[in-house]
């Protein structure tokens, strides 16, 4: 059962990293970044490592995600002129 | 099969797509996302592959640890560096460049 | 079609390496040597119950430094590149949305207070504790409740660079123990907080910098 | 075996002492510390003649795949591997750090003078510098894979931050181009790690070294495989150089001599270390490999700097072509003299190609370009500058009484004891390139009329800190018995 529980968390690792670079619009590939660190942090929980999953929520999914975020939304509003 | 084995391969899996990413995607956005499945990659590797017999090695998870803030760190610089770019050039990709 | 031969090409090779490194995994062996064996013999010592802590602080504490180095450099560099902008005013959002700001904000501090108290005996520590105030920063900047960074003055600089000072100053001391790091195990408990403490209020401003120094880039 | 007081032992104050200025540096604030990184740079100096001084005393420098770890030891909190992190120093990283020091120095001097007060490339210099120096001194005595790993992320972020630093649109682009490259590359090495780690359950190389034997998984071989292709990554070995020129090339000129004369040779002293040490029994397999993309990046290397345009393009490329002649070596490594031969390159190249850069940053600044063409005539106003490049020039073709003359001439011989005569004519054949390319620029300077355009004036320090670089490649030729000593030689 946990064996199942791994394989399906190891596949959607795998599929959120892959549509993460493979969709055609930026703004959702962000948010799947954030997504595939939000997975990360359930994987480290199942590798009992509670310490590397609080920080992969707070900096890997939160502070990269705020990071990306913010540089996309000026990115976008420099092409589209103040 | 066990947890640890199982996020070992996904490691393994996830490093050669990162890497793969960086080599195609000229996006520069994108290409910091690959490097960053990249990194995950390579710890989730460091802790499954060390933890294959699950049981928790406190050794590996402190490295990752580290290895998670340096890759913030160059994340954040990457990011730096395609914003000034595009804000110079509008470019979001790399050109080739020229001894002009 | 160059292109396409290409992408073939890396991906081709990208799926070899999978299979290779899968197979090699597979046909492993029991590793050499256990550490943890090592690091829980020696918990007594290291002045910290969590093992993890233990590492990180402790027996592979001289990593730790040498990292903290790599995020203060990061920022550096961040300043380098961004150069000479000024800071961005922060926008005005929705009041709703700047009372919570208002209201989460202490109660983050507290979080991050109670994981950095934590980490001698359970997850948590420096870290997580300082991402939490970073992000607290990063969301009182959002809601307009906090202006992006301009080049940091004194103060600022102080801030930035005294948790790494204090690791460093610590490390040095400690020379007198017989090697860099060696902390007496009787102070260890009390010189890993000390380094924790300093370390989690620089953390959160370097973090948090990476965010600020870069939002106010001709935002304006 | 600790060699010293701890409280005075030279090897920790050289991470130290860079760490704790630019520090300092930093919080003086922007444009503040060059006094201090000269003032630290002089005491590192100090510190690292005396060190290798003391490993030299040792005796037992011997740098053999026995004795590689272990010469001077300091056990980082006091644990000893695998539990803790070792460092430790033997001949070949006491050269090293000897080296870096060396080169620095004499760089900090000039760079004082080169940023002008409001130049944003100036403005996080030292903090910056002093922290890539720090790596690349924590990276030289370190015996620890994954502490290993942390110095090269230090040393790559810091030199991405240098060659960025308040640039235009072709600097960050190469920045760019550069922090992919590097980020690559210690993404690699990460992962190697990572495997070693689950094989063996340590990351101490001094561990390692009786446990890595030729029958060892295959796991390994894939491990060191990673490691070392992405340390060549980093080094800029042909074909992974497509970074290195306009990074070296754009890059302010102390920048580009820091980088040419020392990051990128960080990353061949690891891929050395791994292949003396823990990787000694898999390595030799493909000591012919990097052997032939040695020759390539000297061919490659030596082509572009013919055919560049800019000065500091044409420079950058002669650092490819240079760079592969450190690899030549792989191949002779089990006869006595070819580590020694490498070295010698290592230093020859470090010294010349510092001179050379800062030799450049004097000519732009005083021609207001930087191309080959606009040198015309140079000599006749910037007589010391020029005679710096020409004598950096000479190390780089080969020409005794150089150093250059000295690495070179080891690697035929060892290339010639051992019947591989094809290195030789490489090696001969890279040096009449190198010729033609530094004597493209000397014609200019020297035999053309000056372009009638007023020369800005250009500080003297600038001037005599590339003549002193310059002049110590050459004369490192007359003294090299005290290095290659220092390595062992003839023990």
């Amino acid at each position: 059962m946990t064996l199942a529980f791994d394989l399906l968390l190891a596949l959607s690792l795998l599929w959120c990293g892959w549509r993460t670079l493979a969709t055609p619009r930026l703004d959702r590939a962000i948010v799947l970044f954030i997504t595939f660190g939000l997975l990360m942090t359930l994987t480290w929980a199942r590798l009992s490592a509670p310490d590397i999953g609080l920080a992969e929520a707070a900096i890997g999914a939160g502070l990269t995600g705020a990071l990306l975020l913010d540089a996309y939304g000026v990115l976008r509003r420099r092409r589209v002129g103040p | 099969m066990t947890t640890g084995f199982v996020f070992a391969l996904a490691g393994a899996a996830l490093f050669a797509l990162g890497v793969a990413g960086v080599v195609l995607i000229g996006h520069l956005l994108r290409r910091i996302l690959a490097f960053n499945l990249m990194g995950s990659g390579a710890c989730l590797v460091l802790v499954g592959l060390a933890q294959r017999h699950d049981v928790a090695d406190p050794v590996p998870q402190a490295m990752v640890l580290t290895g998670i803030v340096v890759a913030v760190a160059a994340t954040a610089l990457a990011l730096a560096l395609v914003r000034k770019l595009h804000a110079l050039t509008g470019q979001l990709e790399l050109l080739d460049d020229a001894d002009k | 079609m160059k292109r396409m031969m290409v992408v073939a090409l890396v991906v081709t090779l990208a799926l070899a390496f999978v299979f290779l490194l899968s197979g090699a995994m597979l046909e492993l062996g029991p590793a050499a040597i256990d550490l943890r064996a090592q690091v829980s013999a020696h918990l007594a010592e290291s002045g910290v119950s969590h093992p993890v802590t233990a590492v990180l602080l402790n027996y592979r504490g001289y990593d730790t430094l040498l990292e903290i180095a790599v995020l203060l450099l990061a920022l550096l560099a961040i300043l380098a590149v961004v150069g000479d902008a000024p800071a961005s005013p922060s926008r005005a959002t929705h009041p709703v949305l700047q009372t919570l700001g208002r209201l989460a904000t202490p109660l983050m501090v507290v979080v991050a207070v109670y994981l950095l108290w934590a980490g001698a005996f359970r997850p948590g520590g420096a870290f997580q504790a300082g991402a939490v105030l970073a992000a607290a920063a990063v969301l009182l900047h959002l809601v307009g409740l906090l202006p992006g960074w301009s080049t940091p003055r004194l103060r600022l600089r102080i801030g930035l660079a005294a948790g790494f000072a204090l690791f460093l100053a610590v490390a040095a001391a400690l020379l007198t123990q017989g090697s860099l790091l060696q902390y007496p195990p009787d102070a260890a408990g009390a010189l890993i907080l000390l380094i924790e403490s300093g370390l989690t209020v620089s953390l959160a401003l370097i973090l948090a910098g990476l965010f600020l120094f870069l939002a106010r880039e001709e935002r304006a | 075996m600790p060699i010293n007081e701890p409280l005075i032992d030279p090897l920790v104050w050289l991470i130290l002492l860079p760490l704790a200025w630019a520090t300092l540096a930093f919080v003086l604030g922007p444009g503040r510390g060059a006094w201090l990184a000269i003032g630290g740079l002089v005491a590192q100096c100090w510190l690292a003649f005396n060190l290798a001084q003391k490993v030299g005393a040792l005796g037992t420098a011997q740098v053999g795949p026995d004795q590689l770890v272990g010469t001077a030891l300091h056990a980082v909190g006091g644990w000893g591997a695998p539990l803790g992190i070792d460092l430790a120093v033997d001949g070949l990283s006491a050269a090293m750090l000897l080296l870096t020091q060396t080169v620095a120095l004499p760089l900090a001097i000039y760079a004082r003078s080169y940023f002008k007060a409001d130049d944003p490339a100036g403005t996080w210099f030292w903090p910056l510098t002093g922290f890539l120096i720090a790596g690349l001194n924590a990276l030289f005595v370190s015996a620890d894979l994954f502490n290993l790993y942390v110095t090269l992320e230090l040393v790559g972020l810091a030199a991405v931050g240098l060659v960025a630093a308040g640039g235009g649109a072709q600097q960050v682009a190469a920045a760019l181009r550069y922090l992919f490259a590097t980020l690559v590359g210690s993404g690699a090495y990460l992962l190697g790690v990572a495997l070693i780690y689950g094989v063996y359950g340590t990351v101490s190389i001094a561990t390692l070294l009786p446990l890595v034997t030729d029958d060892a998984p295959r796991l390994v071989w894939i491990a060191g495989g990673l490691m070392v292709a992405g340390l060549m990554l980093k080094t800029a070995l042909f074909p992974f150089h497509f970074w290195l020129p306009p990074a070296h090339g754009g890059a302010p000129a102390p920048v580009s001599a820091l980088l040419s004369a020392l990051v990128v040779k960080a990353s061949f002293y690891l891929i050395l270390r791994l292949w003396l040490g823990p990787l000694q029994p898999l390595l030799p397999a493909f000591a012919w490999l990097m052997a032939a993309l040695g020759a390539a990046a000297i061919f490659w290397g030596s082509w572009q700097a013919i055919r560049a345009v800019k000065l500091k393009r044409l420079i950058a490329y002669s650092t490819v072509a240079q760079l592969g002649y450190l690899f030549l070596i792989f191949p002779l490594l089990a006869a006595p003299g070819a580590l020694q031969a490498g070295v010698m390159q290592v230093f020859a190249h470090g010294l010349a190609k510092a001179g050379m850069f800062a030799a450049a940053g004097v000519l732009i600044k005083a021609t207001g370009q930087d191309t080959v063409a606009g040198l015309a005539g140079a000599v006749e106003r910037l007589p010391v500058t020029m005679f710096a490049f020409a004598l950096s020039g000479m190390t780089l073709m080969g020409l005794p009484p150089s150093s250059g003359f000295l690495a070179k001439w080891q690697i035929i011989e060892a290339a010639l004891a051992q019947g591989h005569w094809i290195i030789a004519v490489v090696v001969l054949a890279g040096g009449l390139l190198a010729a033609v390319y530094v004597f493209r620029v000397l014609r200019q300077a020297f035999l053309l009329k000056p372009a009638s355009v007023a020369l800005a004036p250009v500080p003297r320090t600038l001037e005599w800190s590339a003549f002193a670089l310059a002049a110590a490649s050459v004369l490192l030729g007359l003294r090299g018995v005290e290095l290659m000593q220092l390595l062992g030689a003839g023990t």
